[in-house]
């Protein structure tokens, strides 16, 4: 066993017993601790897995965004979590851990079984790179063999917005999401807000313009300008906005919006639905992964903030 | 065993690990938690498929990269949803349990809609 | 060269698991955040020793992420997970 | 159907722009009412859903007359590294009867839903998520891509779930947790069966897969998840646990739409994974137990319906019954060679789903109106409603004779389809099933005619005037679903002539009177409420014969009920969930 | 040339697994919050420098190389800003 086969077996070891922390430990508030340090440990993972573009989201939404959401609602949900709950029986954990482990078994073997050489796309995906000038293939992947789903991705985005806002009252319909947060302003808290969303935001843009030709791109970049928003406002320096401003909705719709006008575009003058003429490819893409790591970071943002929840006026 | 089988095993522990989790965890939100993880190992399971279709030139299969990236950002939307309906019903009735007092077959339910 | 770079990843793989071991274990909430802050240093490490070992340079733009990600939970971990305690000057406050 | 012909699948088809429009204009509308808002989201439903309409109608006509399936290259990248949207007869038909119940329940719920000049929640919810949940269902109905229809099923879902709790009352919130929980079980099932096939093959796309697919134990592991993951999700006996609450808790339009048509995309995804992707696969055993499923859920809903005090509930509970109705298809199709032959059995099946759809929605549009007329919709307390709510009565009747399978009525000719397979199979078990589901089905249709055309002493007095338009929504959606059997599906499904040329006749009465008959009876015995007719004087005598067989009837549905009650826990049905899929992966293997 | 740069690398790395080795040592020995989140912040903070000075000789060029020492920055920043709250949540709720 070589020395860093001997590495990739303490690392998966590592991430599968805080997956197992999170898992069985009693209180939710150690399990949303131990979620998020999963998630950022499985970025190591995809790193080593030479899958850059999926460590940098999972990095992003596993670890950051999605515990820290994760977190809101186990803070909120305090004394829900001290009440008794119908716990299943010893009969039923039994059967549900023989049947998890058979599942797990079943899909080892499919992965031990998997055929050798491993049918793929990646060649085809790199030939075809001309016709978008991008180096990323998985940029290109995203934005033109497969910009269907991503599209679609944007809108399933965008109805979880709706979803989330349809459970305002009714009385703080078109009102500001979240609880108004405020801090000491010459605090910690402040200065470390004050401090770090302009480098979060320089990081940001450049993970979105690096994603043309390395690693990167519009959802990994508005995952952190959308993090730094959140800090501004929980220390108390950002409110979330009114969600009933036009301009508001605007950005949340911009990105899905931009890129079915383009793809419309293509199907009126050009080959075809989301086809891009091969001169103005890269321009185009760059274009609608601005207006996306907009709305991205607008939604994601929003997303965190909650259901609208006090009227509009200060 | 090659590096990537190791992972793959890892994938199918998390995906066990999630159903357990998902089916024996009493509290909704722990429930959620336990679906981010099967999710997870869902998609370690693409990685693992793209990594072994690895060529010269790329590291990692691009397409089984883009549909993780693109489940990522569903999975998140629905924890999202799924927490900001969890907090509503503790906001209404300040409590998250989901069964009703009576079982759901009985068809006593008293509310009309 | 890549040998011990990758002796030392698994060194300080080996020392973040300890640490988180120990973390995890509490006894209060207060020791459980560190673990966050704990993967801020020794994952990013790791992390960027990894980048190396594998000739990956976009590791490091992992590692940006990841650095900030963690920061911006941390916070978001004092601030509302242990903000039962009311630590001065950041706690939320409802408005009506 | 047309069999799939890969020759053509290289190159985009002259109408096959239409596909995109099919998904476009939705989501263009979901878009635009989203930015707009305030009453313009009216106005912006108004305009995109006689154009989706049209689109649909037009999609159908090129279908009709093209021949062969209609294809389109998104970005002109064919697959496997592109996606292509594909329309066969099974998708034209299903996105002619989604254009129909979504225009339906568009004039339904615009006396309900209604826009002012300050945006409303509810409407503002609504209409988007109308337009959201027609886009998403065209993009199941034509995606060619495995993926593809992830993204999309997962965006139905997430327009679903928000209409459950659209009037955030505790048991609706519940509910929609539930159905959001158990759903999203069953993508990430699915999600891992696509991994698994493009770890195999290299491709997601459905054609492509259909040619390289093998029975080898990997990609029958992949078949076992990724069909289970969709059970859960169409809510198929024993994962039903989340479809009563979530389709009776909702509001009429919105359940309409649930029970109408969202079930319905999960249900075609299986088709199109066991009829298109795999057709040698799943071997006998597991269409068998397919079919098994689909038989329970047609015993358990009829008779959990029957005991429903509330009408919506009773229909939630047909639902869950006419969904296993949909399944009984799978075993009729397997053919001797050992394949699922896309034959009578899947035209049938898939006539089933079409007349359900339009039946259903109208079923549940008629019970909105009475209870926004009475103020309740308990069945015991309907008497004397056909009388003020004529028409919402006559909506419902019609709604229920159509899914009773009464000639002309789509179910009827589905009925007859799948009896023929059944003998030409030689499965006469699956005919029994069809017989006893069918007067199953009247029974509760029965039940509820019988106390809502009862007389009553007492004058009801309604809660507010009825919109004379919404029930006419009703009306015609239930007309249509009466009326599915002349419309000639020839060019769409393999429907033999002779069956619609047998409507009329003496046979045509004795399988009229059969299911009536039983119906009424099974009626009688199976529900546990006071009787109108038995309470007559005249039905004394019967009744007294009768006592013994009812208690015994009584004793078995309350066995089944408390049966439902443990099934719908949600350790229960998680476990079952993964126990399907290991059983539906243990027989492939032994069929492989 | 190379091999001074590789002895560089392999002294600052070794020293920095030192340095996660005794801040690991320090969350395992220490019996309060406080004195392991000092343990935590600075030997961790300081293993990380060293891992990052070490490997500045390998990186690829001058981008790579200020994106090391940014990380190392935040890291610093974040240590400092996130252990400071919650030593005091942890303070303030250790004196209830």
């Amino acid at each position: 066993m070589s020395v860093a086969t001997a590495f990739e077996i303490v690392l998966a070891a590592v991430v599968l017993g805080l997956g197992t922390w999170t898992i069985v430990v009693r209180e939710t508030f150690s399990a949303t601790v131990g979620f998020v340090a999963y998630g950022l440990l499985v970025a190591l993972i995809w790193v080593r897995l030479d899958a850059v573009d999926v460590a940098l989201t999972e990095a992003a939404i596993g670890g950051g965004l999605g515990g820290v959401l994760l977190l809101g609602a186990a803070a909120r949900l305090w004394d829900a979590d001290l009440m008794a709950m119908e716990a299943p029986g010893e009969v039923a954990r039994a059967s549900a851990a023989a049947l998890s482990v058979l599942t797990a078994a079943a899909l080892a073997g499919a992965v031990l079984l998997l055929p050798d050489p491993a049918p793929t796309l990646a060649p085809a995906a790199v030939a075809n790179a001309w016709a978008t000038s991008l180096s990323n293939p998985v940029t290109n992947v995203l934005m033109a063999f497969r910009a269907m789903d991503t599209m679609l991705e944007k809108v399933v985005l965008l109805l979880a917005i709706i979803g989330v806002w349809s459970l305002a009252p009714d009385s703080a319909w078109g009102g500001r999401p979240g609880p108004r947060h405020q801090a000491d302003p010459r605090g910690v808290l402040a200065f470390l807000a004050r401090l770090l969303p302009p480098v979060g935001i320089v990081v940001g843009i450049y993970i979105l313009w690096t994603g043309a030709d390395h690693p990167g791109g519009a959802f990994q970049g508005g995952a952190i300008v959308a993090s730094m928003w959140l800090l501004a406002i929980m220390a108390g320096l950002a409110d979330t906005p009114p969600v009933s401003r036009r301009s508001v909705r605007f950005i949340l719709a911009a990105g899905p919006g931009l890129f079915l006008v383009v793809g419309l575009a293509g199907l009126l003058f050009g080959a075809a639905f989301l086809s891009y003429p091969p001169a103005q490819a890269k321009p185009l893409i760059l274009g609608i992964e601005v207006a996306m790591t907009l709305t991205i970071a607008a939604t994601l943002g929003l997303l965190l903030a909650g259901a609208p929840e006090r009227s509009a006026e200060p | 065993m090659s590096g990537v089988t190791v992972f793959g095993l890892c994938a199918a522990a998390a995906v066990g690990l999630g159903f357990y989790g998902l089916i024996t965890n009493p509290q909704p939100l722990r429930k959620i938690i336990a679906f981010n993880l099967l999710g997870s190992g869902v998609f370690l399971l693409f990685g693992v498929v793209g990594r072994r279709g690895a060529v010269a030139g790329t590291g990692n299969d691009p397409v089984p990269q883009a549909l993780v990236i693109t489940g990522v950002v569903v999975a998140f939307s629905a924890t999202a949803l799924a927490i900001a309906l969890l907090l509503r019903l503790f906001q209404t009735t300040g409590s998250t349990k989901l069964s009703n007092r009576t079982s759901p077959g009985d068809g006593s339910d008293p509310a009309g809609g | 060269m890549t040998e011990f770079l990758t002796a030392a990843v698994g060194f300080i793989l080996a020392m973040l698991a300890l640490g988180l071991l120990s973390i995890l274990r509490g006894p209060g909430d207060a020791d459980r955040v560190m673990a966050v802050q704990l993967i801020g240093t020794g994952g990013i490490a790791t992390l960027l020793l990894l980048g190396t070992v594998a000739s990956i340079p976009a590791a490091i733009d992992v590692a940006l992420t990841l650095a900030l990600l963690a920061t911006f939970a941390s916070i978001a971990f004092v601030k509302k997970g242990l903000s039962r305690f009311e630590a001065d000057g950041t706690a939320s406050m409802e408005e009506k | 159907m047309l069999p799939p012909a890969p020759a053509l699948d290289a190159t985009t088809t002259p109408s096959g722009f239409l596909l995109v429009l099919s998904i476009v204009v939705p989501v263009m509308g979901v878009l635009l009412a989203f930015v707009l808002g305030n009453r313009y989201v009216r106005s912006v439903a108004c305009a995109v859903i006689p154009l989706g309409l049209a689109i649909a109608v037009t999609i159908l006509v090129a279908l009709s007359q093209s021949k062969s399936p209609l294809v389109y290259l998104l970005g002109a990248w064919p697959p496997p590294l592109g996606v292509a949207l594909r329309a066969d007869g099974l998708s034209a038909a299903m996105l002619a009867a989604t254009a129909v119940v979504i225009c339906a329940v568009a004039v339904y719920a615009d006396a309900d839903f209604s826009v002012t000049a300050t945006e409303i929640r509810a409407p503002f919810t609504f209409w988007i998520l109308l337009l959201a949940v027609w886009g998403a269902l065209n993009t199941i109905l034509v995606g060619g891509d495995l993926f593809t229809l992830y993204v999309a099923l997962e965006l139905l879902t997430f327009a679903a779930v928000p209409l459950v709790s659209l009037d955030g009352r505790p048991e609706t919130l519940r509910a929609a947790i539930r159905y959001l929980l158990f759903a999203l079980v069953g993508s990430v099932l699915y999600l891992l069966g696509t991994a698994i096939l493009y770890g195999l093959y290299g491709t997601l796309d459905i054609v492509l897969l259909s040619h390289w697919i093998g029975a080898e134990p990997t990609s029958l592991v992949a078949a076992a998840l990724m069909t289970t993951g969709l059970l859960a999700k169409t809510a198929l006996f024993p994962l039903h646990l989340w479809l009563p609450p979530a389709h009776a808790g909702a509001p009429a339009a919105a359940s309409a739409i649930l029970s109408g048509l969202v079930v319905k995309g999960s249900f075609f995804v299986i088709v199109r994974l066991w009829f298109q992707v795999m057709p040698g696969l799943p071997g006998f055993g597991a269409t068998q137990l397919l079919g098994a499923l689909g038989a329970a859920a047609i015993v358990f809903g009829s008779v959990l319906a029957l005991r429903q005090e509330r009408l919506k509930l009773l229909i939630a509970y047909s639902t869950l019954a006419q969904i296993g109705y949909l399944f009984l298809m799978f075993p009729l199709a397997f053919d001797a060679s050992g394949y699922l032959e896309s034959g009578d059995a899947l035209a049938g099946g898939l006539l089933q789903a079409v007349s359900h759809a339009t039946a259903k929605a109208a079923m549940f549009m008629a019970a909105g109106s009475i209870y926004a007329g009475l103020g309740h919709d308990r069945i015991t307390g309907l008497h004397g409603v056909a009388r003020v709510l004529p028409l919402s009565v006559l909506a419902f009747a019609f709604a229920g004779i159509a899914l009773m399978g009464v000639q002309p009525s789509g179910a009827s000719l589905a009925k007859d389809l799948l009896l023929q397979a059944a003998t030409k199979t030689g499965q006469w078990w699956w005919a029994v099933v069809l017989q006893t589901g069918g007067m199953l089905t009247t029974a509760y249709v029965v039940l509820v005619l019988a106390h809502a055309l009862a007389s009553s002493d007492k004058s009801i007095a309604l809660t507010g005037p009825a919109p004379r338009l919404r029930d006419m929504a009703a009306l015609v959606l239930a007309l249509c679903s009466l009326l599915l059997g002349f419309v000639p599906w020839e060019p769409l499904l393999s429907v033999p002539y002779d069956s619609t040329s047998s409507f009329f006749g003496p046979g045509a009465l004795a399988k009229l009177l059969l299911p009536v008959l039983g119906g009424v009876m099974l009626a009688i015995l199976l529900s546990p409420w006071p009787d109108p007719l038995v309470s007559s004087a005249r039905w004394k005598v019967a009744t007294r014969v009768l006592d013994p067989f009812r208690r015994t009837c009584c004793a078995f549905g309350g066995l089944v009920q408390r049966g439902n009650g443990v099934l719908c826990q949600w350790p229960a049905a998680s476990i079952s969930l993964l126990m399907l899929a290991l059983l539906f992966g243990a027989l492939m293997l032994v069929a492989a | 040339m190379s091999l001074v740069r590789d002895m560089m690398t392999i002294a600052a790395v070794s020293a920095g697994a030192f340095f996660f080795l005794a801040g690991t040592v320090g969350l395992l020995r220490f019996p309060d919050t406080l004195t392991r989140l000092h343990a935590l912040t600075k030997a961790d903070n300081l293993g990380l420098g060293l891992v990052v000075l070490g490997l500045l000789p390998q990186a690829g060029g001058l981008r790579d190389g200020l994106k090391l020492v940014s990380i190392w920055l935040l890291g610093l920043l974040a240590g400092a800003t996130v252990s400071q709250l919650i030593a005091r949540t942890a303070h303030h709720g250790s004196t209830r």
